[in-house]
């Protein structure tokens, strides 16, 4: 699509510089996007994407630089107000819609507008519609609370809310990480309506770490690194490859399977986990990584979570757990919010260290520092709170709660959302060779490459499992098939 | 005749001792009531929060049980007003005592709070002619007994004015409230000659006066055991005198009584009224052998009573 | 780490800033001459509040909706049982202490059944508890006052070294649960909960344990505070625990634990239970009726609230 | 696939079961309450109550908790009984300026991120003084209109009952339906995304309060006109109680998840059970144990239901 540059840029960012203490969160970055352009921001953990995005809908404040609307006029006490009054609305990294609240009356929430005699219908209609539009056949009932939904229907619900409009026209849809809990047929269908909207003159800042869908859906693609913004090019000019290359990540290899030996027959399971519902008994040996897949919010989470409390104590805990989890929804499952990111990380491992029930604070701190290496967490001082940490630099500090644990079983739901692909191919390693060690990994997934990294997969529907591939058979058309219900030959 | 009628007794509180005797006391002299068929029931209903609201529900519940008459210790003289009439518009005869009711249709069984308050600071009149310091103690803030027996010792501080209360705590008629009350001002206050109580807070008073390693002035007592064996521990010892007053827990059985003899068919004048109990350096060993240990000081009254007391107030 | 530190630090400072101010504008009034008597009395009273204190302080740092309000018929309970078990006999005053010790146990495992087996919120289950409790006090003693055997209210009432002994308890047991909280594993494990329980139970916090030992905890130190309240007013009365209901979450809260969960703090309980028996105690010096010395309570308090919030900064 | 009852139906059905039968037992223990006369006197008193609850489940849905809401219907209804009795004019400017106050709580709890628990505890003092300087000793008298209020009977159906679903009307459609209803709860539920979508927290907070503050003020009329009278005291119990309304009612402490229906049907529940008690006749040193008992009980009640909804939605 032809972008016409000599319109007025929707929103206009210039010299950039934002301040967290010492972390410079953004470094004079410049940041531009016209009507009907859909721009990719893409860059490392704790580039400054998320950052960048707060300061264009006006919740955070600029140490230094300039914001200047379409208007061509610069704004001076730009917020949250003038950023909603230019039409511009924001999905967030963390899903941010009110819980208590159903699908319509989170859409009273988003639009002031909305109130007297009728509100409810019109919004519902409204949602409805749009819904309907972006992700035909999506099974939401927007009259039910969204804690009842499944994390891909919330995120489902934020993305339609936010491409609503009445009132003000929406000029600009920021989506910081929108398909990190939405599986491929989902995401698709959302890259298809950013198509249409772009079409009709809407902006779009979309932000990604799965570099396909970024260069898919994008006509620009601006790469940040470490608060600066390090290249602005056409899309048509990157490949994946050159892509990670400028976000100063090694170069991705393809994350291919390994090879194990063929496990005996009369082998043991380190975990069964029988369940009258399931076609397919779940079963897990000892150094395997099994794979859960199929479309997503079909009670994969569920059986990880079911499979944790199973071998983990409600009033007894033991020195050395048998299980360690890493939480995917980090908000609810995970961080410890007013904690530090040291404290988060060590909470499962603080057994080990324990004389007389004290904890040595040595110790926490050695490992503290071992892991902050391991895993590469973005922060000068892990004593700074956990969420001061940038989406995937927590996930990090969860993941190495987890690994570092003596724990045999790993369980792990959709862990890698919002992680970049550098730290994902680490990480990749890292379970490689923690596998080969005999530790067993059972491991979710909304990716389907993630998925084809494992050794053994449950494929899931409507909460039941219903097929298993083994080896060569793990393959994104065999999982595809028997998540649609199909016969696979 | 009145073997056919049902009595009930309302009562807002049981959380202190004061009020286990009056259900004791209830319970004693009603069984042998109904085991001899002058009553039909005679049954205790006590609330778990001393709050008029509440009181005002189990009022109007026990309207719905058909109860014959209800005697009332009440949490308020005046909130409990609007039940307390629906009582009577459905028939039931209302008997108030100790904490009485100001609504016109019930009667009310009254102690002299006014007169306990000020007959104390005439006993000290008598103690110390010369005169000197109080410190007062005060029961619970905002209730009606606790205004009165107030009322009463400043009215006895106006008529005997060589006495002045240099300090006034709340101890809401509690003695670990009061001893904490009492160790927070006495430091900050002069020379004590003596405490002026409500009842319940004597004890406290002692122990936090002693803590303090002052000298003991004369602290009027409130008839508990306690009270009156430490009374008679500091007798023995250095010849300590003091008096004990206050109204004897026993008076819910003149209450029952007296609603006996209205649902009877006896005229009985809505307004009655009742000493109170006082122990003096004379009776205090007496006082001291009938009392039970940790109780307080006690009388029951018969249907001679009731008859007497009815009789004085035509 | 420095900033954080600072952050904390002048949390609960304020509580003590504030008992500071309230001593001497007392102290004044009788130009200095109250001093010695007014501190003893003090940390005398002080110290009921805070063993009290400690127990709801562990409870709400289980997080929003936590909290105990069985503390008041727990203390009437155990002083009741257990000076009627003592029955003035010197030689049964440690047998006497463990029973009080074991009703706290018995009490908490019963709130924790409650809230675990029926799911009642906590602050509706320990109130339904309560009242139980309190009948069964009723029960056992009908509300007569047994008194404590000489040592032991000598004991309760005496000085060791200038301070009363009660706070020197207190003192001790504050040392115990600051190395629980701030040190041991299982404080950090209730911090966990009170944060976040779902993540803490998804990160091997073995939840239930946890939550349950937390409300025996409290329990257990409000059925010893009754035990030596008891001893100290010379018997156990059926009202005398009525006081600690809100005065265990006011010390809680002013001393600068969060009611959000997760955040506690043993050092503020001490200044906000001093500043607590202060208050009342300038107020009575200086003569307020009880309508202007309510309101004044009132405001202080919501006056050290606001002045600690000046220095809060939320991360 | 839906489930037979969505969460928000359900915390209305199971209070409202709870109710049912708690009714049928005590028709069944005292058949005289079935009449008219029986209905009004059972409930006539939990028409405050309700009130008070409404009150703090709007508190609750912006996820603090009110511990002043008795100390405040108390002082409401000094000031019925005495100025709005009087002088009409003066009286509704002081409660006016309590709104005011209530709401300038709101405020203040918000912007200086202060424990909401501790400002109601500080103001509850306050109240309770400004009450006690009101009537010193109880008394007052109930104006003439408010007493004809409370005491008509209209036909076929009680004051008490009508008054009820009154107010359960009313609050449902301020809270639930309403537009301002959405964005307070959205406030409980997650209060920085309703900022991120440019609305003022500290305004729809202070409405909130000063909302709240209005039901507890009207509370404290209803009161005085059934009442005739006051005093500084006299509902200081509905703290405790409108808490446990709410939470009987379906409503839980945080996330803005609350029902004013089923707030309504808990006050009634409440009422109820204290009448069901004295229906039993029980030895009076259990009858307060039995209270908590049966609080414990008719929580257990939403125990099964729930659990019963949860094996449906499985199946
Ligand atoms: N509130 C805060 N306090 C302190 N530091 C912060 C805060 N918010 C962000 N930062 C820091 O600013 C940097 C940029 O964070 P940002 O969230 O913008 O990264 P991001 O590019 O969105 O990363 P991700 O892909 O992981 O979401 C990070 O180093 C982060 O730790
Ligand atoms: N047996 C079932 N039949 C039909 N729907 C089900 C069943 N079990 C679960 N669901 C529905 O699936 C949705 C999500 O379930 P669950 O949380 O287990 O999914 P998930 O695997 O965690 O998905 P996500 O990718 O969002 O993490 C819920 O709406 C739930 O009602
Ligand atoms: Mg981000
Ligand atoms: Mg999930």
């Amino acid at each position: 699509m032809d972008t016409n540059m000599s319109e007025r840029p929707v929103i206009e960012i210039t010299g950039a510089r934002k301040l967290f203490g010492a972390v410079k969160a953004l470094d004079g970055a410049d940041f531009a996007i016209a009507p009907g352009e859909c721009v990719g921001l893409v860059g490392h953990n704790g580039a400054g994407k998320s950052t960048l995005v707060n300061v264009i809908n006006g919740g955070l404040g600029l140490n230094e630089g300039q914001i200047t609307l379409s208007s061509g006029q610069v704004s001076s006490d730009f917020s949250i107000r003038v950023a909603r009054a230019q039409g511009i609305r924001c999905v967030f990294q963390e899903l941010s819609l009110c819980p208590n609240l159903s699908v319509v009356e989170n859409m009273r929430i988003a639009h002031s507008g909305l109130s007297g005699p009728g509100w409810r219908s019109q919004a519902r209609s409204m949602v409805d519609e749009l819904l309907d539009k972006i992700f035909p056949g999506h099974g939401i009932d927007s009259g039910r609370a969204v804690s009842e939904l499944s994390i891909a229907q919330r995120q489902m619900a934020e993305i339609a809310i936010a491409f609503s409009s009445h009132g003000a026209p929406t000029a600009l849809v920021i989506l910081d990480e929108p398909t990190s809990s939405l599986d491929a047929s989902r995401a698709e269908q959302l890259i298809a309506y950013v198509k249409t909207f772009n079409a009709a003159g809407g902006a779009v800042i979309f932000i990604s770490h799965i570099l396909g869908e970024v260069l898919d859906v994008s006509d620009r693609i601006v790469v940040m690194r470490d608060g600066k913004v390090v290249s602005d090019k056409p899309s048509s000019a990157f490949t994946v490859g050159s892509l990670v290359q400028a976000m100063g990540s090694v170069a991705a290899e393809s994350a291919g399977r390994r090879t194990v030996a063929k496990r005996a027959v009369s082998e043991a399971p380190v975990i069964a986990f029988p369940r009258e519902r399931d076609a397919v008994e779940f079963e897990a040996f000892k150094g395997e990584l099994v794979g859960l897949a199929g479309l997503s919010g079909h009670g994969q989470t569920q059986l990880i979570v079911d499979l944790f409390m199973s071998v983990s104590g409600d009033w007894w805990a033991r020195r050395e757990p048998v299980a360690a989890f890493v939480a995917g929804d980090r908000i609810v499952d995970g961080v410890f919010p007013i904690w530090s990111i040291l404290l988060n990380m060590t909470i499962a491992v603080l057994g080990r260290w324990q004389r007389f029930g004290l904890t040595d604070r040595a110790q926490e701190a050695e490992y503290g520092r071992t892991w902050h290496e391991k895993i590469g967490i973005r922060t000068p001082n892990l004593d700074h709170p956990i969420l001061s940490l940038s989406g995937g630099n927590q996930q990090k500090a969860l993941f190495a709660r987890a690994l570092g644990t003596s724990a045999p079983l790993v369980l792990m739901d959709d862990p890698m959302r919002g992680v970049d692909i550098g730290t994902k191919q680490d990480v990749y390693q890292m379970l490689r060779e923690e596998a080969d060690s005999g530790r067993t990994f059972i491991w979710y997934s909304t990716e389907m490459d993630e998925v084809c990294v494992c050794d053994r997969v449950y494929v899931f529907r409507e909460g039941r499992i219903v097929r298993e591939l083994e080896g060569d058979a793990v393959s994104e058309e065999n999982i595809l098939a028997a998540s649609f219900g199909e016969r696979v030959a | 005749d009145t073997s056919d009628k049902r009595i009930a007794l309302s009562n807002n509180y049981a959380g202190n001792s004061w009020r286990q005797a009056m259900l004791t006391s209830w319970e004693l002299v009603t069984g042998e009531a109904v085991s001899v068929g002058v009553v039909a029931a005679a049954d205790a209903f006590t609330t778990a929060e001393n709050q008029a609201t509440e009181q005002a529900a189990q009022i109007q519940n026990l309207i719905l049980q058909g109860y014959d008459a209800i005697v009332l210790n009440a949490a308020s003289p005046t909130a409990l007003n609007g039940a307390v009439r629906e009582a009577c518009d459905a028939g039931v005869i209302v008997v108030s005592f100790d904490g009485i009711v100001t609504e016109p249709c019930a009667w009310r069984i009254a102690v002299e709070f006014r007169e306990m308050g000020r007959v104390q600071v005439e006993y000290l009149a008598g103690r110390i002619p010369e005169g000197g310091n109080l410190l007062e103690i005060r029961g619970l803030a905002g209730v009606f007994v606790d205004d009165e027996i107030s009322a009463g010792i400043h009215q006895g501080v106006a008529e005997f004015s060589q006495f002045q209360i240099v300090g006034s705590v709340h101890g809401d008629w509690a003695q670990d409230v009061a001893q904490r009350a009492v160790a927070g001002v006495l430091p900050s206050l002069p020379q004590i000659d003596a405490v002026v109580t409500q009842g319940g807070d004597g004890y406290g008073a002692a122990q936090a006066i002693a803590a303090a390693g002052r000298d003991m002035p004369i602290i009027i007592m409130g008839n508990r055991q306690d009270e009156i064996a430490w009374w008679k521990e500091q007798k023995d010892a250095n010849g300590y005198e003091t008096m004990s007053v206050s109204i004897a827990p026993g008076v819910s059985t003149l209450a029952f009584w007296v609603a006996q003899q209205i649902l009877d068919g006896e005229d009985v004048p809505q307004d009655l009224v009742v000493p109170f109990l006082t122990i003096t350096q004379d009776t205090l060993e007496e006082a001291l052998e009938t009392t039970p240990e940790g109780g307080v000081a006690n009388v029951e009254y018969s249907l001679d009573d009731a008859k007497a007391v009815i009789a004085a107030a035509k | 780490m420095t900033q954080l530190v600072s952050i904390y630090r002048s949390r609960w400072i304020w509580s003590f800033v504030a008992a500071a101010v309230v001593w001497t504008i007392t102290v004044m009034f009788t130009g200095g001459a109250s001093m010695v008597g007014l501190t003893q009395a003090a940390f005398t009273f002080a110290a009921f509040s805070i063993i009290v204190g400690l127990g709801q302080m562990f409870v709400i740092t289980l997080g929003p909706g936590n909290v105990d309000l069985s503390i008041p018929a727990t203390m009437t309970l155990s002083g009741t049982v257990a000076l009627k078990f003592i029955n003035v006999d010197a030689s049964l005053i440690v047998p006497g202490f463990l029973i009080a010790a074991g009703i706290g146990l018995g009490v908490g495992l019963a709130n924790y059944s409650l809230i675990k087996l029926l799911r009642i919120p906590p602050i509706i289950a320990t109130l339904a508890m309560s009242f139980i409790i309190q009948s069964t006090a009723i029960w056992t003693n009908r509300g007569l006052r047994i008194r404590p055997p000489q040592p032991l209210s000598d004991f309760a009432v005496g000085f060791t070294f200038g301070l009363p002994n009660l706070a020197w308890v207190a003192l001790l047991i504050s040392a115990l649960i600051y190395l629980l909280l701030e040190k041991s594993v299982f404080g950090r494990w209730v911090i966990a909960v009170g944060q976040n329980m779902r993540a803490a139970r998804l990160a091997g916090i073995p939840v239930d344990g946890v939550r349950c030992l937390t409300y025996v905890l409290c329990a257990v130190l409000a059925a010893i505070c009754g035990f030596f309240l008891a001893s100290f007013s010379g018997g156990a009365a059926l009202n005398m625990g009525a006081e600690y209901l809100l005065m265990s979450i006011a010390v809680v809260v002013i001393g600068g634990t969060s009611v959000a969960g997760g955040d506690s703090n043993v050092p503020g309980i001490w200044g906000a239970s001093l500043f607590m028996f202060l208050v009342v105690s300038m107020l009575n010096t200086y003569g307020f009726d009880a309508g202007y010395r309510m309101i004044m309570t009132g405001i202080i308090i919501i006056g050290v609230i606001i002045a600690a919030s000046s220095r809060t900064v939320r991360i | 696939m839906k489930t037979l009852f969505s969460a928000d139906s359900l915390r209305i059905l199971v209070p409202a079961f709870s109710l049912a039968a708690l009714l049928a037992a005590v028709f069944y223990l005292q058949p005289r309450t079935m009449s008219y006369m029986g209905l009004n006197l059972m409930f006539n008193l939990a028409v405050p109550i309700a009130l008070a609850t409404i009150a703090q489940m709007l508190i609750i849905a912006v996820n603090d908790l009110d511990l002043s809401i008795g100390a405040f219907v108390s002082f409401a209804a000094c000031v019925t009984a005495t100025f709005l009795e009087s002088d009409p004019l003066i009286g509704l400017i002081i409660l006016a300026a309590a709104v005011g106050v209530y709401a300038l709580m709101g405020v203040v709890i918000y912007l200086r991120n202060l424990p909401a628990i501790v400002v109601t505890l500080g103001m509850s003092f306050v109240w309770s003084g400004l009450a006690v300087l009101l009537l010193p000793s109880p008394g007052g008298s109930a104006p003439e209109w408010i007493r004809a209020i409370m005491t008509s009977r209209p036909p076929f159906v009680p004051m008490a009952i009508i008054a009820s679903v009154l107010i359960a009307i009313v609050a449902h459609l301020i809270v639930m339906r309403s537009s301002f209803g959405v964005v307070m709860r959205g406030v409980g539920g997650n209060s920085r995304s309703v900022e991120r979508a440019g609305w003022s927290v500290v305004k729809v907070r202070a409405m909130t309060y000063a909302l709240a503050g209005t039901f507890a003020v009207i509370a404290g009329i209803v009161l005085v006109g059934l009442t005739t009278a006051a005093d500084a005291n006299i509902a200081l119990r509905y703290t405790l109680l409108s808490i446990a309304g709410v939470i009987l009612g379906g409503g839980e402490f945080v996330g803005g998840r609350v029902s004013p229906i089923g707030a309504v049907i808990g006050a009634l529940t409440l009422t109820l059970a204290a009448s069901f008690l004295s229906f039993l006749q029980i030895s009076p040193d259990w009858q307060i144990g039995v209270q908590g008992a049966i609080l414990i009980i008719v929580l257990a009640i939403r125990l099964l239901l729930n659990r019963r909804e949860r094996r449906e939605k499985r199946a």
